[in-house]
C-alpha cells in the first residue's frame, strides 16, 4: 500500500461517509445487550450499545465540565420531590426502528429484567438501584415516577443511577405482561442473556436490529470488528450525519500504528513513545489529541500486610512515600506530557467542579528532603545497605528492627508503567526505601492484591499497581463509596478512616456541595493510596477534516455527531 | 526459541577425538572469530563498567532520550540511562541467563536422556513421553506460568529457561545413548556388573560431551533469544534490571523517532553475539566430528 | 597388453606417504592381487587408479587406464575413465550402494552414464536384468525393483560387481570384496569373479588381506607393506617360496585348519551350562533350543555363518539378553550379581572395546573399582601386573584407547576382561577385526592367560582354523541350532553334518595347490 | 507398516492426553484464578464466587478435569471468558489463518533454505558458503519483532510496496483476496526458518558427501550434479524431514509474534491474549491445538520418512522416540 492522506477538508460539512476508528487491543467489543453482564464488561461495549440504545440519561465531559448530555438522553431532566423521595421523568418522542414508539412500558420493562436478573447484572450493587427504588408508577405514555427508599443527593442519583436505565424494546423483546411476575421477567431476561451469549449471530439476530438510538448493527465479528450504519428511523434531537462507523481491531498498539501511518485509519490514536511524530502525523493530515479520561490513578497501600501494613499506616510514612513521586517529571517525560498528575480522589485535570484547592495545590509536593526529614524525625535509620530501619518509635505497631523494603506488584506489558516504576524505585532508594517491583499480567496483579486479613496468606501483597490505563473510572459524580469507605468493595488495601466514610455518605445522600469537596481535600491529605500521574484515555490522531469530535472523558463516543468536512469515497 | 539442532552432522568418532580437536577447532576461522567476539564482548560487559562508569541505578528524568553526544557516547534511554553503560549490565542479564540457561537445559537433558537411552524398555518410553509433552507445550505457555508463580530475577529466569528448553538436548542424549550403549566397552562393563548410574554418569555422558557441548552452545544462543523475546512480550527481568532484548523491544518502539541509539546497539549485541555462539558451535562440531574433517 | 600400469605412484596424506613408489601392471585377463596389513596402502592405491582420492592426498607417478593417464584427467574426461575404463568392486556392499535407491536404478545408472545417446533410465531395464543374470543373481527382473536393504550381503556383493561390469570394462577392481562376508558367500564371490575372468576377459585387481582368497584367486601377488612393495611374485611361487621376510612372516601367522594338536580336557564342573535356551526377536526363533557346556578350564569354540546366533547365544550368557525358555548357569547356579565378579567378556571391535574417555589404566582398573574396595596403589599394582601378562610396555598405562593400535586394544580388554581372575571368559569374536599378524599375537596372548588362570571360555568365531588352534571343543551353529558338537579333533578333521562339511570346503586355505583341488571337490 | 503408523498414533493420543493434564495443572498453580481479571476491578466478590461456581473452580481439581475431558470428546472446548464465544468457533475462525501463514512462510523457507544448504555443501569452506553461514546466522540472531519491523519500514514505508497489515476480516476469503499484504508477514516468519533449515540441510549434505555410496556412484562415472540431486540429496533430506517434524512449536512461537507486528489476529496472538486475560477455555483449547499440531507434525515426518526411506518402509516398528 501506498499511503493514505488525510486532512483537506473545509468548513462545511460533508453529508454522509464513514470513519474508520480504531479500537485498542484486546480491548474488543463482545456485549450487546444493554444490561451489562460479568465478564463481558469490554470497555467499548457502552460506547456502542449507547448509539443504538438510547440510555435514560447520558453524561458527557464535551463541554468542560462532567455534565448530562440532555441531546444524548432519552428523558428530560428529571424532577424530584421536596423530600427527594420522588422523581419523576418524562420521555421525550423517541421511536423504535419498528415505528412503535419509546414508552414509559418500556422503562418498566428495564425494571422488571433488572430486578428479576439483578444476580447477573454487571452493575449491580447491593442496596443500590434497582434496590432502592421502591417503585416504579407509570403516570402516562411518557411520564413516570420512582419512589426512593430515602434520600439522595440528587445530582449523585441522577449521574450515578439513572444513567444505567435504558428503555428496552418491551413489544419486541417482551412476552406481553409477563415480566410483570419476577418469574417472567427472569425468563426473559435468561433469554436475552443466551441470545447475547452467541456473538457470532449478533448481525443477523432479529432482536439487535430493534434500535432507537442513531445507528444500527451492520456487523459485529468474533474479533470484535463491529459496524454500525446511520439509522434511518431515528427520530431523536441527535441524528447521525454520517452514513456509518467502521470499528477496526488492532492485535497491538504498534501494528495499529503501523496501518496509521499508512493512513488506514480515519481516527486512531499512537503509544505515547511515537509522539515524537506528531509533526509526520500532522503533516499527514491528522490531529494529535490526547483524550483525557474522567478517572483517578492510585497504587493502594496494603494497610493488612502483616510486614509493612503497620508502617504504612502511619501517615507520616505515607506522606514520605508521596512526597518521593515526582508526578510532574513522569507525566512530562515518561508519558510525553500525556498524563496529569493527580494528587486526590477527584479526577483533576477535567473539572474543577468537586475539586478542592487543598488537591489542586499539591498538599505533598516532591520533595526528597522532607521525605528524609518525616522518616529521620520519626525513629527510621539507615541501615548498612542504606535501607531505613526502624530504631525507634516509629508508631504505634510498628516493630522497631522494621524495615522499610516493600514489593510493589505491578501491571506488565507497558513501557510506561515500566519506566514510571524504575522512577519510583529510584526515587524511594534515595530516601532509604527499597522497592522491589514484580510485573505481572493485569489479570495477576489483580488477583493478588485484593482485599485480606492479615493472616490470610493472600495479604503478603505490599503495593499494587493497575494504572496503566487508569486505575478507576468514575461514572459521572465522582463519589467515592466503592473506593476508600471502609469495607468498599474496591477498597482493596483495606484502608479506614471514619471521617472519610462519613463525607462519602454525605456526598451521596445529601445534596450539598460541600461534601465532595471536603471529602476531595481529605483524602488528598490523608492519602490512602499513593496518588499517581493520569494517563490520558488514549492520544488519539483524529483526521482534521473530520469534525464534530468531542473526547469524553467518561469514555463515551457520540459518532452521531461526527462529520466530515470533505468527500470521502467510502 | 528456535533451536539448531546439531544432531545431524554428529557422528560421534571416539577413536579421533582427543588429537586433533583442538587444532581443528583452532584452523575453523571463523570459529576462532566467534570465540575472539564473544571473549571481546565478555570483557566488555563485565570489564567495561569499570573504565566507563554510569548511574545505572537511578533514573535521571531530566536527561532522558538524549543523542549521543558529549557524556554520553550512545545518548540516553527514555528514563535517563547512559546506554552504553547501560548495553554492559544489560549484556550481563543476557549473557548469564544465556550461559546459565544452557548449562541447566543440558545437564538435564543429559541425565534424563542417558537414562531413558540406556534403561530402555518402558522408562524410556515413559521417559521420552514426558519430553515428548513437553515439546508439545508451546515454551511460552510454560514461561508465562513459570513468571506468574516466581518473581523472575536474572537467576530465577536463567533457571526457569533451562527448565523450558532441555527437552532437545534430551533428545540429541538418548539417541546418542543408544547407539553408544551398543558399543562393546560399554557391554564390557555392564557384564561386569557396573551399577546404571556408573554407566550413565562415567561411561556414557563423557562420551557424548561432543554433542552435548556443541548443542549447549545452541543452548546458550537460543537461551539469550528467548530473553529477548520474553522481554518482548513484557515477561522478562524487573527493572531496573534489564537485558539486551528488553533494550532492544524497549527501544524499537522509538523507531520512527529515529533513535537509532536505542535500537542498533542492543540490537547488534544480540545479532554479534548470537552469531559468535552458533559460529564457535559451528567450529566445535567440526573439531568433533571427524567424518567431515577427512 | 596390459590394462593397468602404474608406475612410480606415490601417495602421501599430509606428510607420511601412504604409497611410496609403486609399480604395478594388471594385464589382460590377470588377477593380480594386493595383500598386506592394515594401513598398507592398499586402498589408496586402489582409489587412486579412478581419481577417487580425497582432496588432501597428493600424487605423483603415472598411472595409465584404458591407454589414458589418469592423473592428467580432469572433470568431465575423469569420469568417462571411471566405470568405462575400470568398474570398481567396494569391500562394505551394504554402505556402498545408495539405500534410497532401487537396485535397477543404481545399476542402469551405471550404464548410462557411459552411453553415447544417454536415455531414460528405463529403456536400460533389459540389459540390467541380464547383468544381474550374468553374476547369478536369482530372479533378476523382481530385483531391480528392490532396494539394497532386501538384498543378502551376497546379492549386494553381486549387484555391485555387475555395476562394475556395467559399462564393459577392460578392469575390475575389487578392494576387499568378501571380507564383509561369510565364508560360504565368500567362496561364490570368489568363483564368480574367476568366472567373469574366463568368460569376458577382464583384467582384475585384487586387494585383500586374506591370503587364502589370494591363493584361491590370484595369478600374481604383490605384498605391500608401509606403502611399499615387498615382493612381487606368481602365486604359487609366493606360497612355496616366499622370499621376503615380511612375507614369510606373513604366511606364517595364517593360522591353518587342521594343524593344530589338542590335549584331550579332562571332565570338569561345567563354569557355563546352558539347556534348551530360546531366544526369539518378534516371534523369531534365533536361538532354537541349544545346550551348551564350558567346563573349567575348557576353551569351546563357536562357528556358525554370520545371522546364526552366536552373539546371542554369547550374550545369554552373558546375562545381556533374556532367553524366552531354558536355563543358563553360571558356577552351577542362575546368574546373579556375584557370579558377575567372576565373567569376563571380550568383543569383537577394537575400536569400540574401550572408552575413548579413559586411559588404559583405568580401562583395567575398572572392574577393580566396581567390584572391590582396593586403593588406588594397589590397584595400579594390579594393572601393572596384567599389563605384564598381555605383553603391553607399561609406556602404555596412561594413553587413551584411540592412541593404541587395534592389536593393543584388543589385549587391553584382555587384560580388563581378567584382572579379577574370572573363571569364564566369553570372547565374541576377539580377532576377527584384526590383521592375521596381529590376531596371531593377540590369541597368543590368550592362550598365555588361558594358561595362567585356568579360565573356562566360550570363544565365538567365525574363523574355523582360529577356532581349531584356540579350542578344545567346538559346537558348529546355524540357523539357530547346533547342528555339530565335540571335540576339534573330530568335527574339524571328519564333520559328520553336511553343514559343517560346507563350511569347512569354503574357507579358504592360503595354499594355491589345496585351493584348486578343494575347488574341484566342490564342484562336483 | 499399518501397525507402525496405528502405534504411532496411539503414542500420540497419549501424549495429547498428557499435555491436557499438563496445562490444567499448571493452569490451576497460578494465584487467584481468571475471576478477577475476567470480571474486572469493580466486580463484587458475589459475582466472582458465582463465576467460580459456573466455571467449577469450587471443585475438585481431578473433577474438573474429567468434566473437560467429557465435553472435549464431544468436541466440546468450552466457552471463552472473555470473547463471548465459544472456543471451538474462535479458533475455526483463527487457525485458518495461522495456517496460511505458517505453511506459507515454512514453505518458502523449505524451499529457499534446503537448496541454499545444498549448495552450502557443495562449495564448503568458500567465500559464498560462508557469506551463506553468515547470513543465515545474523537471520537467526535477528528477533523476529526486530526483523518485522525493519520489513514494514522498508517495504510498507519507506517503499510502499506491501500493506503494513495483513488483511482483515472473519474469513480466510478475505484474506486470501489481498495476497500483497501476506507477503511481508510471510518474510518475517520464514527468516529464522530459513536460517535454521538451511544449517540443517547444509549438515546433513555434508555428511551424507562423506557417504560410501557416494564414492561408489563416483567410480561407476556418475556426473556430479547427478550424484548431488539423485543420490545425496534424498538421503540429506530424510534426516532433515525428520526435524522438521519437531519444528511445529517453534515456527507455531514465531508466528505469535509475527501476528503481534502485523495485526492478524491468528491463533498466536488469541494464545497471547488469553494468557494474559487469563482465559483458561481458550489457553487450553490453543495450547491442545498446538499439541495435536506438534504431534501430527512429528506424525507426517515420520509418515514422509517411510515413504522417502524404502528400509524404514519396511522394517515399519522401528523406535524413534
Ligand atoms: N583420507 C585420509 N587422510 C589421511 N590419511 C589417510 C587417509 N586415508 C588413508 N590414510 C592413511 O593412509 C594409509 C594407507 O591407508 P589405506 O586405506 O590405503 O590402507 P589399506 O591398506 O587399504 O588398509 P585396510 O586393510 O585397513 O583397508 C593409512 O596409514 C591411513 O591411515
Ligand atoms: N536386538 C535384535 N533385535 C532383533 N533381531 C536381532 C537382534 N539381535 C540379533 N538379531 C537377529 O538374530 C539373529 C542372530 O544374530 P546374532 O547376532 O546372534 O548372529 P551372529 O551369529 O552373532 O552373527 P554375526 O556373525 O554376523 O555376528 C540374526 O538374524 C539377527 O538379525
Ligand atoms: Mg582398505
Ligand atoms: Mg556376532
Ligand atoms: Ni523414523
Amino acid at each position: 500500500g501506498a499511503r493514505e492522506q488525510h486532512g483537506g477538508g473545509g468548513q462545511n460539512e460533508v453529508p454522509g461517509g464513514t470513519v474508520r476508528f480504531a479500537l485498542p487491543p484486546s480491548a474488543t467489543p463482545n456485549w450487546i445487550l444493554p444490561i451489562s453482564y460479568p465478564g463481558y464488561t469490554a470497555s467499548y461495549n457502552s460506547a456502542i450499545q449507547s448509539t443504538m440504545y438510547v440510555p435514560l440519561y447520558a453524561y458527557d465531559g464535551t463541554s468542560g465540565a462532567v455534565a448530562m448530555d440532555e441531546q444524548a438522553s432519552a428523558a428530560e431532566p428529571p424532577v424530584y420531590s421536596a423530600d427527594g423521595r420522588t422523581v419523576t421523568i418524562r420521555l421525550k418522542p423517541l421511536t423504535w426502528s419498528t415505528g412503535t414508539p419509546v414508552t414509559t412500558r418500556d422503562v418498566e420493562f428495564w425494571f422488571n429484567l433488572v430486578r428479576a436478573g439483578k444476580d447477573d447484572w454487571g452493575a449491580y450493587t447491593s442496596g443500590l438501584i434497582p434496590d432502592n427504588v421502591t417503585a416504579f408508577h407509570a403516570v402516562d405514555e411518557h411520564t413516570f415516577t420512582l419512589t426512593l427508599d430515602k434520600t439522595y443527593n440528587n445530582d449523585w442519583f441522577t449521574a450515578n443511577q439513572l444513567t444505567y436505565v435504558i428503555p428496552l424494546p418491551h413489544q419486541e423483546w417482551g412476552d406481553g405482561d409477563a415480566d410483570r411476575t419476577p418469574e417472567g421477567a427472569k425468563r426473559i431476561f435468561d433469554h436475552l442473556v443466551a441470545e447475547a451469549k452467541n456473538l457470532g449471530t449478533y448481525a443477523s439476530n432479529p432482536l439487535w436490529k430493534v434500535v432507537d438510538g442513531p445507528f444500527a448493527l451492520r456487523n459485529f465479528t468474533a474479533n470484535g470488528a463491529v459496524s454500525l450504519v446511520k439509522n434511518p428511523r431515528y427520530t431523536g434531537e441527535d441524528p447521525a450525519r454520517l452514513d456509518g462507523v467502521d470499528f477496526l481491531t488492532f492485535t497491538s498498539s504498534a501494528a495499529e500504528y503501523n496501518v496509521l501511518r499508512a493512513g488506514g485509519v480515519d481516527y486512531g490514536y499512537l503509544p505515547t513513545s511515537n509522539l515524537g511524530q506528531q509533526p509526520e502525523l500532522e503533516a499527514q493530515g491528522y490531529t494529535i489529541e490526547p483524550w483525557n479520561g474522567w478517572s483517578i490513578t492510585y497504587i493502594p497501600y496494603n494497610f493488612n500486610n502483616p510486614a509493612l501494613g503497620k508502617a504504612f499506616s502511619q501517615l507520616y510514612v505515607r506522606q514520605a512515600i508521596q512526597h518521593a513521586v515526582d508526578q510532574q517529571a513522569i507525566s512530562s517525560v515518561i508519558w510525553r506530557g500525556t498524563a496529569s498528575p493527580g494528587y486526590g480522589p477527584v479526577p483533576q485535570d477535567n473539572d474543577p467542579q468537586y475539586l478542592s484547592d487543598r488537591q489542586k495545590t499539591n498538599p505533598y509536593p516532591f520533595d526528597l528532603d522532607a521525605a528524609r526529614n518525616l522518616l529521620a524525625s520519626h525513629g527510621w535509620r539507615p541501615g548498612s545497605d542504606g535501607v531505613l530501619t526502624c530504631e525507634g518509635d516509629c508508631g504505634e505497631g510498628v516493630a522497631r528492627g522494621t524495615r522499610l523494603e516493600m514489593t510493589l506488584l505491578t501491571e506488565s506489558g507497558s513501557d510506561e508503567t515500566d519506566g514510571t516504576m524504575q522512577e519510583l524505585k529510584s526515587e524511594l532508594a534515595r530516601i532509604g526505601i527499597e522497592l522491589n517491583i514484580n510485573s505481572q499480567p493485569l489479570n495477576t496483579v489483580l488477583a493478588t492484591g485484593t482485599t485480606c486479613k492479615p493472616e490470610e496468606p493472600s495479604c503478603s501483597w505490599q503495593l499494587s499497581y493497575f494504572g496503566t490505563q487508569g486505575s478507576w473510572y468514575f461514572p459521572a459524580y465522582p463519589s467515592g463509596e466503592q473506593l476508600f469507605t471502609t469495607d468498599a468493595s474496591v477498597n482493596f488495601g483495606g484502608y479506614t478512616d471514619a471521617v472519610t466514610d462519613q463525607l462519602v455518605s454525605a456526598s451521596t445522600q445529601a445534596n450539598a456541595a460541600q461534601t465532595m469537596l471536603d471529602y476531595s481535600a481529605r483524602l488528598a491529605e490523608q492519602l490512602p493510596v499513593i496518588w499517581m500521574p493520569n494517563p490520558p484515555y488514549q492520544v488519539s490522531a483524529i483526521d482534521s477534516a473530520l469534525h464534530g469530535v468531542s473526547q469524553d472523558p467518561l469514555a463515551g463516543l457520540q459518532p452521531q455527531r461526527w462529520f466530515w468536512t470533505k468527500e470521502v469515497a467510502r | 526459541m528456535t533451536t539448531l539442532d546439531p544432531t545431524i552432522s554428529l557422528a560421534p568418532a571416539p577413536e579421533r577425538r582427543h588429537r586433533g580437536t583442538l587444532s581443528a577447532f583452532l584452523g575453523h576461522r571463523t570459529a576462532v572469530a566467534g570465540g575472539i567476539l564473544l571473549l571481546l564482548v565478555l570483557a566488555f560487559c563485565f570489564l567495561g563498567p569499570l573504565l566507563y562508569g554510569s548511574d545505572q541505578v537511578h533514573t535521571n528524568l531530566q536527561a532522558a532520550r538524549l543523542a549521543p553526544g558529549a557524556g554520553h557516547p550512545l545518548g540516553t534511554d527514555d528514563l535517563g540511562y547512559d546506554v552504553l553503560g547501560r548495553l554492559m549490565v544489560a549484556g550481563r542479564t543476557s549473557l548469564i541467563v544465556g550461559v546459565v540457561a544452557g548449562l541447566i537445559a543440558t545437564a538435564i537433558g543429559a541425565i534424563w536422556g542417558a537414562l531413558a537411552g540406556y534403561a530402555g524398555g518402558w522408562a524410556d518410553a515413559v521417559l521420552m513421553r514426558i519430553v515428548d509433552t513437553g515439546v508439545a507445550i508451546p515454551a511460552l505457555f510454560l514461561l508465562l506460568v513459570a513468571a506468574t508463580l516466581v518473581t523472575p530475577s536474572v537467576w530465577v529466569l536463567a533457571v526457569i529457561i533451562g527448565c523450558v528448553s532441555w527437552l532437545v538436548p534430551a533428545r540429541l542424549m538418548r539417541a546418542e545413548t543408544v547407539t553408544l550403549k551398543e558399543r562393546d566397552y560399554v557391554k564390557a562393563i555392564s557384564v561386569l556388573g557396573a551399577g546404571r548410574l556408573r554407566i550413565v554418569f562415567r561411561h556414557l555422558i563423557p562420551n557424548a560431551i561432543g554433542t552435548l557441548m556443541v548443542n549447549l552452545t545452541f543452548q546458550i544462543a537460543d537461551a539469550i533469544l528467548l530473553v529477548a523475546y520474553v522481554s518482548f512480550l513484557g515477561l522478562g527481568v524487573p527493572p531496573p534490571t534489564t537485558d539486551w532484548g528488553a533494550m532492544l523491544s524497549k527501544g524499537i518502539t522509538y523507531t520512527y523517532d529515529g533513535a537509532w541509539w536505542l535500537i542498533l546497539p542492543p540490537g547488534i549485541a544480540i545479532v554479534l553475539v548470537v552469531c559468535a555462539i552458533n559460529f564457535l558451535g559451528d567450529g566445535l562440531r567440526d573439531a568433533f566430528a571427524v567424518r567431515g574433517r577427512r | 597388453m596390459s590394462v593397468l600400469s602404474i608406475e612410480n605412484l606415490r601417495v602421501t596424506y599430509g606428510d607420511s606417504p601412504a604409497v611410496d613408489n609403486l609399480s604395478l601392471t594388471v594385464g589382460k585377463g590377470e588377477i593380480v592381487a594386493l595383500v598386506g596389513e592394515s594401513g598398507s596402502g592398499k586402498s589408496t592405491a586402489a582409489l587412486a587408479v579412478l581419481g577417487l582420492l580425497p582432496g588432501n592426498a597428493k600424487v605423483t607417478g603415472s598411472i595409465e587406464l584404458a591407454g589414458q593417464d589418469v592423473l592428467g584427467l580432469r572433470g568431465e574426461a575423469l569420469r568417462r575413465v571411471r566405470g568405462k575404463g575400470a568398474g570398481m568392486v567396494f569391500q562394505e556392499p551394504m554402505t556402498a550402494l545408495n539405500p534410497l535407491r532401487t537396485i535397477g536404478f543404481q545399476l542402469a545408472e551405471a550404464i548410462r552414464n557411459h552411453d553415447e545417446q544417454p536415455k531414460r533410465l528405463k529403456h536400460y531395464r533389459d540389459r540390467c536384468a541380464e547383468l544381474l543374470d550374468r553374476v547369478g543373481v536369482p530372479e533378476p527382473r523382481r530385483r531391480l525393483d528392490q532396494y539394497p536393504h532386501q538384498l543378502s550381503g551376497g546379492l549386494r556383493q553381486r549387484v555391485m560387481i555387475a555395476i562394475a561390469l556395467a559399462a564393459g570394462p577392460e578392469l575390475i577392481i575389487a578392494d576387499e570384496p568378501t571380507t564383509a562376508l561369510d565364508v560360504t558367500v565368500q567362496q561364490q564371490i570368489l568363483d564368480l569373479l574367476r568366472d567373469i575372468r574366463e568368460h569376458e576377459g577382464t583384467g582384475t585387481l585384487l586387494i585383500t588381506h586374506n591370503m587364502g582368497v589370494v591363493a584361491d584367486l590370484a595369478d600374481r601377488v604383490l605384498v605391500l607393506r608401509q606403502g611399499r612393495v615387498v615382493e612381487e611374485a606368481a602365486t604359487t611361487k609366493l606360497f612355496e617360496h616366499p622370499e621376503a621376510d615380511y612375507t614369510k612372516q606373513l604366511l606364517a601367522a595364517v593360522p591353518l585348519l587342521g594343524t593344530a594338536s589338542h590335549s584331550e580336557p579332562e571332565p570338569a564342573d561345567a563354569v557355563l551350562s546352558l539347556t534348551d535356551v530360546v531366544v526369539t526377536y518378534g516371534g523369531r526363533r534365533v536361538v532354537d533350543s541349544v545346550s551348551l557346556h564350558v567346563g573349567a578350564g575348557e576353551i569351546v569354540g563357536l562357528v556358525g555363518e554370520s545371522g546364526s546366533g552366536k552373539t546371542t547365544l554369547g550374550n545369554c550368557a552373558l546375562g545381556l539378553v533374556k532367553p524366552k525358555s531354558g536355563g543358563v548357569r553360571v558356577f552351577g547356579e542362575p546368574l546373579n550379581g556375584k557370579a558377575r565378579r567372576h565373567i569376563g567378556a571380550v568383543f569383537q571391535d577394537p575400536a569400540s572395546s574401550l572408552d575413548p574417555r579413559m586411559t588404559v589404566a583405568q580401562t583395567i582398573a575398572e572392574p577393580l573399582v566396581v567390584h572391590t574396595r582396593q586403593g588406588r596403589r594397589e590397584r595400579l599394582r594390579r594393572v601393572r601386573e596384567l599389563l605384564d601378562a598381555v605383553e603391553l610396555p607399561e609406556s602404555l598405562l596412561h594413553r587413551y584407547g584411540h592412541e593404541l593400535s587395534g592389536g593393543q586394544r584388543q589385549r587391553v580388554s584382555l587384560a580388563r576382561a581378567v584382572v579379577l581372575g574370572p573363571k569364564l571368559l566369553v570372547a565374541d569374536e576377539p580377532t576377527s577385526a584384526l590383521d592375521v599378524s596381529v590376531q596371531a599375537t593377540v590369541l597368543d596372548v590368550l592362550a598365555r592367560l588361558h594358561e595362567e588362570f585356568g579360565f573356562g571360555c566360550l570363544f565365538i568365531s567365525h574363523d574355523l582354523a582360529v577356532v581349531d588352534r584356540v579350542c578344545d571343543r567346538v559346537a558348529v551353529l546355524s540357523g539357530g541350532r547346533v547342528v555339530e558338537q565335540g571335540p576339534c579333533e573330530q568335527v574339524l578333521r571328519t564333520p559328520e553334518h553336511e553343514y559343517t562339511r560346507a563350511l569347512l570346503l569354503a574357507s579358504p586355505v592360503p595354499d594355491p595347490a589345496r585351493q584348486r583341488e578343494r575347488r574341484l571337490a566342490r564342484a562336483v | 507398516m499399518i501397525r507402525y503408523v496405528g502405534k504411532r498414533l496411539l503414542l500420540a493420543v497419549v501424549v495429547v492426553l498428557l499435555v491436557t493434564v499438563a496445562t490444567f495443572v499448571l493452569l490451576h498453580l497460578l494465584p487467584g484464578g481468571p475471576a478477577r481479571g475476567i470480571l474486572g476491578v469493580k466486580a463484587t466478590q458475589e459475582q466472582i464466587d458465582a463465576f467460580n461456581h459456573s466455571a467449577g473452580f469450587d471443585q475438585p481439581l481431578p473433577v474438573q478435569y474429567w468434566d473437560y475431558l467429557l465435553r472435549l470428546l464431544h468436541g466440546d472446548l468450552g466457552e471463552s471468558y472473555s470473547m463471548n464465544t465459544d472456543v471451538t468457533t474462535l479458533l475455526g475462525e483463527r487457525l485458518p489463518k495461522t495456517l496460511v501463514l505458517t505453511a506459507t512462510s515454512t514453505l518458502l523457507a523449505i524451499v529457499v533454505a534446503l537448496p541454499l544448504g545444498v549448495w552450502q555443501a557443495v562449495r564448503r569452506g568458500g567465500v559464498l558458503d560462508h557469506l551463506g553461514t553468515g547470513i543465515a546466522f545474523v537471520l537467526y540472531a535477528t528477533p523476529v519483532f526486530f526483523l518485522s519491523l525493519l520489513l514494514i519500514i522498508l517495504f510498507s514505508q519507506a517503499l510502499p510496496w506491501f500493506p503494513a497489515q495483513a488483511a482483515q476480516g472473519d474469513t480466510l476469503g478475505e484474506l486470501l483476496s489481498q495476497p500483497g499484504s501476506l507477503v511481508l508477514p510471510v518474510l518475517a516468519g520464514a527468516g529464522a526458518t530459513v536460517a535454521a533449515f538451511s544449517r540443517y540441510m547444509r549438515a546433513s549434505t555434508l555428511d551424507n558427501l562423506t557417504e560410501d555410496y557416494v564414492r561408489t556412484a563416483r567410480a561407476k562415472g556418475t556426473p556430479e550434479r547427478v550424484i548431488l540431486w539423485r543420490h545425496v540429496w534424498p538421503n540429506s533430506l530424510t534426516s532433515v524431514v525428520a526435524m522438521l517434524g519437531y519444528y511445529v512449536p517453534v515456527i507455531f512461537g514465531g508466528s505469535l509474534v509475527v501476528e503481534s507486528m502485523f495485526n492478524y489476529p491468528g491463533v498466536g496472538l488469541l494464545f497471547w491474549n488469553a494468557a494474559r486475560n487469563a482465559d483458561y477455555p481458550v489457553l487450553l483449547g490453543v495450547v491442545l491445538v498446538i499439541a495435536i499440531a506438534t504431534v501430527a507434525g512429528a506424525l507426517l515426518a515420520d509418515l514422509v520418512q517411510l515413504l522417502i526411506d524404502p528400509r524404514i518402509r519396511r522394517a515399519g516398528a522401528h523406535d524413534h522416540a
